[in-house]
């Protein structure tokens, strides 16, 4: 590294503060500008931060947005989620790797392009899907690829691929991107009409415990799929003595299939702001921020320019709403690329500079959390809720879903359906009637609340989505009879091996495992045994993994293997006279077989 | 009633397990009392005489007469027991399973300090085998009933393992007879 | 300081003192919860998840979950028995584990470990994928093929040491223990008498020339399984004798 | 129709490892060609390297389970050059010659009993069903029982220095990992009378053997070699340590005084497609000529003497029986082994009478080296490790011959005398091809050491036509 880089990457960190909870920013900063972050400039970095070389490196080789060796100007990261599979992925990437001339992972020897595969960038609905480094691309095809990479060539700029605008925000001269809400069903609560400031106006004029009171009695449940109540998260909180307290908002969705979020983000960012503000008042803290995954970096300067307008209205800020000592702000914090960072307790680790891996609880975070301060992390669409429940009170919420289940739920619907996009339905709404409204009746199966929920078949489509049936973060993605359903359980798999942080046994070594005996499986090679061994393996990992990404991962194989035992069954069989099925000696011969000089044997 | 036969054999392993048979000393003798001794390294038959009680096999498949010779002993065995590291996981031989099968080859025959090989290639005559891609453990190939690990198991074990399935019990091992070397 | 409790493990009642984490309070007793990331000079880390444990019906790592009172903790059951196996063995199937000709063998805690829960073969795949040994340092040698990830190093040259040499990078099953240095040990400020050196269940972390100077028979586990020191020490008998 | 047969004997038995016979024969019958297949590969000398050093000795022997001490001491002996330590301390030393020699002891003592009295006692072609130790023990209780025990004993005396009948791990470099107790000590020594009597007898046999069938062992796989083996630098025979020396048939020395770190100077392997055991010679004569034995045949071919009293009688008688030059006779293997066992437990004897075996100087620490060779007399003949380690501790490059190996021609030329002699034009029989093995047998070839190989067929005999295509076939059991 030259000095004059070296003495860059010192001024990034300056401007940072020099500060290691600064550092995945700092890491962005570097990767951005230097399209990697060298051996050399990881020394720097630890050197100006004081922290030790290792810490630096752990956190760079953590996130998929960062790297040691330098990426292309421009990386091209192709979305190999599910939905986009079905929808033609293998060809787009085969383009891809044509026309730009390396392969899959490669960089251009004149180090212009990487192309690279990515888990779900939250484009499912208008997939295959791609991101040029920030700008993302849907509805890709072959054609569009070769376009897109002889444009690149061309002015070597991606906004200038930005063609047709998206509806709504999209359009928006601070996002100004392509990307479609396909909002096909908007409902009562999330998409009604909203009035900048009418809620915190309501809540700042009762008392703290008043606004937790309303979160409860709308009987509001957290919305990323756990379903943890509200109001009590938010009162733990409270009473927790402590000078400093803070309020997170998870946008780190990167459930696959899940993009609700986006939406909201694009649309009602002032609900989640206000539900923000709201929940800060409710527990007395004055930071927020907003951990948005490094998939949505294009809606950073809208999002941006959102909270300006709201510091100008006094909706943050000091005083907020006229309100006396009611002082809140909010800063946006950016991932990197980290499924495993949507667990509220890998998201603070991530916010303090560090790896995410998660932590044990307890402690929790509303006790001990971002800087070992009281900490609530809520969910994007559980905060547009809490808005909406200020502005038209509880009783108007509960108007909607089941006792259990308040209110409406947003889903993301892709798949092999008519109508891929947001829906908000009413909670207790069942799997058949969500099909109906998508166009999804063929369905031969479908994977509620992604890969860490259920893939269920036709027997379970009249149950019901809410928290005590149906339990779903949001992700309804559609197969239809003609698909291979183990190869995409294989897929949703292999999903959780490259995203969990590999800090347990159970979910590092074992999900491996699973997969072994899956594709074992999948190739016909499986024995009646070998679906044992998936069932008791799932289950030792979803028991005993520490965090829930590891309690989850063996769910596409343990739903599967009880919804659609068929798919299992049909493809084993006992070996013949004791001789396992999976053992293939021909295969097992062929390297041998073309060692020079190898005649074949007598046997 | 005749008594119920044994049959032993070594695959890809050291022998080092028949020589820890051979360790039961004065009992092996005892042990001749009560079983039938059939095709085994420790005596002349070659194959198969009649269908056996028992099977112990030594080492794991290196080569495609391994599989052979493993697939001969399940059929012909009523319980079959894998005995030793190499028969469980690999063992030694297994080693290989890290490295390119061809640079192993190449080291041991053409690059070596004391090898005179004009040709430059390695044996590759139709009287040897082929070997595997890897070193396989016995059960990735067939069923395995029991298994005796260690390197090698101590006579104990095999005593402890086969007057338990003389005696028709399971040959499961106590912790203090189980070992890894 | 606050007043000692009352909980149970396996049936058999164990003073606890606030703060208490299951494990410590079991040890304390006389009772062993199977364990490999854990050390007593160390934070706990809950990442081996072999100490898993039932607290009153949910399963939770006891290095890291505290006692409460009363609380009802399964500890020597079936069901817990299996999962710790299985955990066990899917360390082996990860790494490449040659105990015959491991110089910690005898005194491998991971080996003893799979000893004394009965495991006689594998049950799951090996991957087989090699992995690096740096044998760079004068005194000091890494063998990754061994290592488990139980961070024993990391949090002793953190913590003990005060130097961090050891930390994690890579996610998932890539990730491994970096050296904090551009790529050798050598280039770290390790030193073999860091109490870093002392920690290492398994051989991955292992001081130069000292391989086989234990004769077989003299070796820790030769004659005493894993946990039967804590066993003996303490009041309580080891529940699956009870039963 | 012009057709050959090829007969396949698999596996070879009460051999330690496997090995496979091949013999064509021409249409009229006659033998064209017989040949020893070595058919297992394992690949150490790669998949060692990036290992450290001190794991070598531990590692190594596993290539054999028979001789596993052989290989770990060999290894050993390199890895103290490795250390820079030319002389382990005396107890280090002692306590490395007992392991050794109570190797020797139950190497030769099974090979003898276990493996090949029943050719002896039975005859060659006598019923397969009782030719083995069990037969043995049926006719011969107390001959059977005595071998047992002999074996034993010799792995007890492993077990006291390497903590392990097989695979133990006394030796380290620079030195060994435990001496002798009092108590070990005392028991041992308490067997020696009672193991003398049955060493006495066990050469008795032997030799009467040999001398009640001269003429026929003369016959049969007889042929004049080269030898080569370790001796002391005054010519004494030893099996632990000291220089080089080669006869030929003549008992003239072709090499003497050679040290061992010179090996590569002095053979070279060939490699055969055919087999994965290569085979030796001696570089200044060539692959035709330059081939030669090993084991207890050259042993006492290259000796002067022996430096223990019963045996060097039993040598002196050996050496005139065979007319005073180097043994030709494949057979007379047999009493040359006898007589080291009785040499082996005279030695095993001293050093349980030796003070320095209870000694507590186990390792010494030198200057550190890259490269060494470690060489020793194993049961089966001249065992070579050769090492080269970098900076950093790391095995780079390994190199081993092993005993086996080198025996590799005299055993194909034995297998191919015989079955020319016995096998041509008659109808082969399971007795008759058991002549062969017996000719291997004399050799006690340890193929799990010589990379060890495999079987499970049964004695087939194809037909050939002349393209080679199997036009049928001929199946008999054992």
């Amino acid at each position: 590294m030259t000095s004059q880089n070296e003495s860059r990457v010192r001024d990034i960190c300056r401007e940072h503060g020099s500060v290691p909870v600064r550092l995945l920013d700092i890491a962005r900063a570097v990767q951005s500008e230097f399209r990697g972050i060298s051996q050399q400039s990881i020394d720097t970095i630890a050197d100006e931060i004081r922290v030790p070389r290792v810490t630096v490196e752990a956190c760079v080789s953590f996130y998929s947005f960062l790297s040691v060796e330098r990426k292309g100007d421009i990386t091209i990261r192709l979305c190999d989620d599910v939905p986009d599979r079905l929808a033609g992925y293998a060809t787009v990437r085969d383009a891809f790797v044509e026309a730009l001339g390396i392969p899959l992972g490669g960089t251009t020897p004149d180090g212009r392009f990487t192309l690279e595969r990515t888990a779900c960038i939250g484009l499912s609905d208008q997939a295959p899907a791609a991101l040029v480094n920030e700008v993302p691309v849907p509805d890709l095809s072959s054609d569009r690829a070769r376009e897109i990479v002889a444009a690149l060539k061309r002015h070597g700029d991606p906004r200038q691929l930005v063609r047709k605008l998206g509806d709504g925000n999209n359009a928006h001269s601070r996002i100004q991107s392509m990307v479609h809400n396909n909002l096909q069903y908007p409902g009562e609560i999330l998409f009604s009409p909203y009035h900048r400031g009418e809620a915190i106006r309501k809540a700042v004029a009762m008392s703290p415990a008043e606004v937790i009171r309303a979160v409860k009695t709308a009987r509001l449940r957290g919305r990323g799929g756990a379903g943890f109540p509200t109001g009590m998260k938010w009162e733990f909180a409270r009473e927790v003595e402590a000078d400093r307290k803070f309020v997170i908002c998870n946008a780190d969705e990167g459930e696959p299939g899940t993009f609700k979020d986006r939406v909201l983000l694009t649309e009602r960012p002032e609900r989640v702001f206000a539900g923000m503000t709201i929940a800060a008042y409710a527990l007395g803290a004055s930071e927020g921020v907003l951990y948005l995954r490094g998939e949505y970096a294009y809606l950073l300067p809208f999002l941006e320019q959102r909270l300006e307008r709201r510091r100008d209205e006094g909706l943050l800020g000091e005083s907020i709403a006229g309100k006396q000592g009611f002082d809140f702000d909010i800063r946006i914090q950016m991932g990197a690329g980290a499924y495993v960072c949507g667990e509220e307790t890998a998201l603070i680790n991530s916010l303090e500079g560090n790896r995410g891996d998660p932590r044990d609880r307890p402690p929790f975070p509303a006790s001990k959390g971002f800087q070992a301060s009281p900490t609530v992390v809520n969910n994007v669409e559980t905060l547009c809720c809490v808005t909406r429940i200020l502005e038209a009170g509880p009783a108007t919420f509960c108007e909607f879903g089941t006792p259990q289940s308040a209110g409406t739920k947003l889903l993301s619907v892709s798949g092999d359906c008519r109508l891929p996009g947001i829906y908000e339905v009413p909670f207790g709404i069942s799997l058949r009637e969500v099909l109906e409204l998508a166009g999804g009746e063929m369905a031969a199966a479908v994977q509620v609340g992604g890969p860490s929920g259920k893939l269920v078949g036709p027997a379970d489509f009249d149950r019901r989505i809410c928290f005590d049936d149906l339990a779903t973060g949001g992700a309804i993605v559609v197969f239809g009879p003609e698909r291979d359903l183990l190869s995409i359980v294989a897929a949703y798999t292999e999903f959780f091996i490259e995203e969990g942080c590999g800090h347990c046994t159970p979910c590092r070594a074992g999900m491996p495992a699973m997969l072994d005996l899956l594709a074992r499986v999948r190739d016909g090679r499986g024995e009646p045994v070998d679906l044992d061994r998936l069932r008791e393996l799932g289950d030792t990992i979803r028991r005993t993994s520490r965090c829930g990404l590891g309690q989850t991962a063996p769910n596409p194989i343990l739903s599967s293997l009880e919804g659609l035992a068929p798919e299992y069954e049909s493809r084993t069989g006992d070996a013949a006279a004791g001789l396992t099925r999976r053992f293939d000696l021909d295969a097992a011969l062929v390297p041998a077989q073309a060692v020079p000089g190898r005649a074949p044997s007598h046997l | 009633m005749s008594r119920p036969r044994i049959a032993t054999a070594s695959l890809a392993g050291c022998f080092g397990c028949h020589m820890s048979l051979l360790d039961l000393d004065e009992r092996i003798l005892e042990l001749a009392e009560l079983v039938e001794f059939d095709r085994s390294p420790i005596d002349d038959y070659k194959e198969f005489q009649e269908r056996c009680a028992v099977g112990l096999v030594e080492g794991g498949c290196a080569n495609e007469e391994n599989v052979a010779t493993i697939r001969e002993f399940r059929k012909k065995c009523d319980v079959l027991v894998s005995v030793g590291d190499c028969a469980t996981m690999g063992g030694i031989p297994a080693m290989r399973n890290l490295v390119p099968l061809e640079e192993c080859l190449q080291e041991a025959y053409v690059d070596g300090p004391t090898v005179h090989n004009p040709s430059g290639l390695p044996p590759g005559d139709p009287e040897l085998p082929r070997l595997l891609d890897r070193v396989y453990a016995l059960h990735e190939v067939v069923d395995i009933d029991w298994h005796l690990p260690g390197c090698p198991p101590s006579p104990e074990a095999f005593w402890a393992a086969v007057s338990a399935l003389l005696s028709g019990e399971p040959a499961e091992l106590p912790p203090s007879l189980i070992r890894y070397d | 300081m606050s007043e000692s409790f009352t909980f149970y493990i396996d049936g058999v009642p164990v003073e606890a003192q606030p703060g208490m984490t299951i494990l410590e309070a079991a040890q304390g007793a006389g009772i062993w919860i199977p364990r490999l990331c854990w050390h007593e000079d160390l934070e706990p880390f809950g990442g081996c998840r072999v100490c898993t444990v039932k607290a009153n019906g949910r399963p939770c790592s006891a290095c890291t979950q505290p006692a409460e009172p009363d609380s009802v903790v399964e500890n020597d059951t079936p069901q817990l028995r299996e999962w710790r196996r299985a955990l066990v063995e899917l360390l082996f199937a990860e790494g490449n584990h040659f105990c015959m000709i491991c110089e910690k063998s005898g005194n491998c805690e991971l080996q003893a470990l799979a000893y004394r829960l009965g495991i006689a073969a594998p049950r799951f795949e090996h991957h087989w994928k090699p992995r690096e040994v740096d044998a760079s340092h004068p005194d000091v040698l890494i063998d990754r093929n061994r290592c488990i990830l139980c961070a024993r190093c990391v949090r002793a040259s953190r913590d003990l040491d005060g130097k961090t040499v050891f930390g994690f990078t890579g996610r998932g099953p890539d990730r491994r223990v970096a050296v904090s240095s551009a790529a050798r040990l050598a280039d770290t400020d390790l030193e073999v008498t860091d109490a870093a050196m002392d920690v290492c269940p398994v051989g991955a972390l292992v001081r130069k020339r000292e391989g086989f100077s234990v004769p077989i028979g003299s070796r820790r586990f030769d004659d005493a399984p894993i946990g039967s020191d804590i066993e003996a020490s303490g009041a309580a008998e080891p529940a699956r004798q009870e039963e | 129709m012009n057709t050959t047969k090829r007969v396949v004997i698999e596996p070879l038995t009460r051999v330690e490892g496997h090995g496979k016979v091949t013999i064509k024969l021409d249409p009229a019958g006659a033998v064209e060609s017989a040949r020893l297949h070595v058919v297992e590969f394992r690949g150490f000398e790669r998949f060692i390297q990036g290992r450290p050093y001190w794991e070598i000795p531990v590692a190594v022997q596993r290539l054999c389970g028979i001789c596993p001490v052989s290989h770990h001491l060999a290894a050993a002996k390199a890895m103290d050059g490795i250390v820079g330590v030319d002389q382990v301390t005396p107890t280090a030393e002692k306590i490395r010659r007992l392991m050794h020699y109570g190797q020797i002891f139950q190497s030769h003592s099974l090979h003898f009993f276990h493996l090949s009295s029943p050719d002896l006692l039975f005859g060659f072609d006598s019923d397969p069903a009782r030719r083995n130790v069990l037969g043995v023990a049926g006719a011969y209780p107390e001959l059977a029982r005595q071998g047992i025990l002999m074996r034993k004993f010799g792995q007890e005396v492993i077990r006291a220095t390497a903590g392990k009948k097989v695979h133990g791990t006394g030796a380290i470099p620079g030195g060994v990992n435990r001496s002798l107790t009092t108590a070990e000590r005392q028991e041992l020594a308490s067997e020696i009378p009672q193991q003398k009597e049955w060493a006495r007898t066990a050469v008795g046999i032997a030799r009467d053997y040999t001398l009640d069938n001269l003429g026929f062992a003369a016959e049969f796989a007889a042929f004049p070699s080269n030898h080569l083996g370790l001796v002391r630098r005054d010519g004494t025979f030893d099996l632990y340590d000291g220089v080089l020396r080669a006869v030929n048939s003549a008992g003239k020395k072709i090499l003497d005084d050679v040290e061992v770190d010179r090996y590569a100077d002095v053979l070279i392997e060939e490699v055969k497609p055919w087999s994965y055991m290569k085979f030796p010679f001696l570089r200044e004569l060539g692959p035709e000529t330059g081939w030669y034995r090993v084991g207890p045949l050259a042993r006492l071919a290259v000796c002067d003497r022996i430096g223990t009293p019963e045996a060097e009688a039993a040598r002196v008688e050996f050496v005139e029986a065979m007319g005073g030059v180097p043994g030709t006779m494949s057979l007379a293997y047999h009493w040359a082994r006898m007589i080291e066992t009785l040499s082996a437990l005279e030695e095993i004897e001293r050093l349980l009478d030796d003070p320095d075996i209870e000694g507590d100087e186990l390792v010494l620490q030198g200057e550190r080296r890259n490269e060494a060779v470690g060489v020793i007399e194993a049961p089966r003949g001249t065992l070579f490790h050769h090492y080269v380690v970098a900076d950093d501790d790391t095995v780079m490059r390994a190199n081993l011959i092993v005993s086996t190996t080198s025996n590799n021609e005299p055993m194909n030329r034995a297998v191919e005398s015989v079955a020319r002699k016995y096998l041509s034009g008659t109808e082969i029989t399971e007795g008759l091809l058991n002549h062969v093995e017996v000719a291997i047998r004399a050799y006690d070839p340890c193929l799990s050491c010589a990379t060890h190989a495999l079987g499970k067929m049964p004695l087939v005999m194809e037909v050939h036509d002349a393209e080679g295509r199997i036009v049928g076939e001929g199946r008999r059991s054992a």
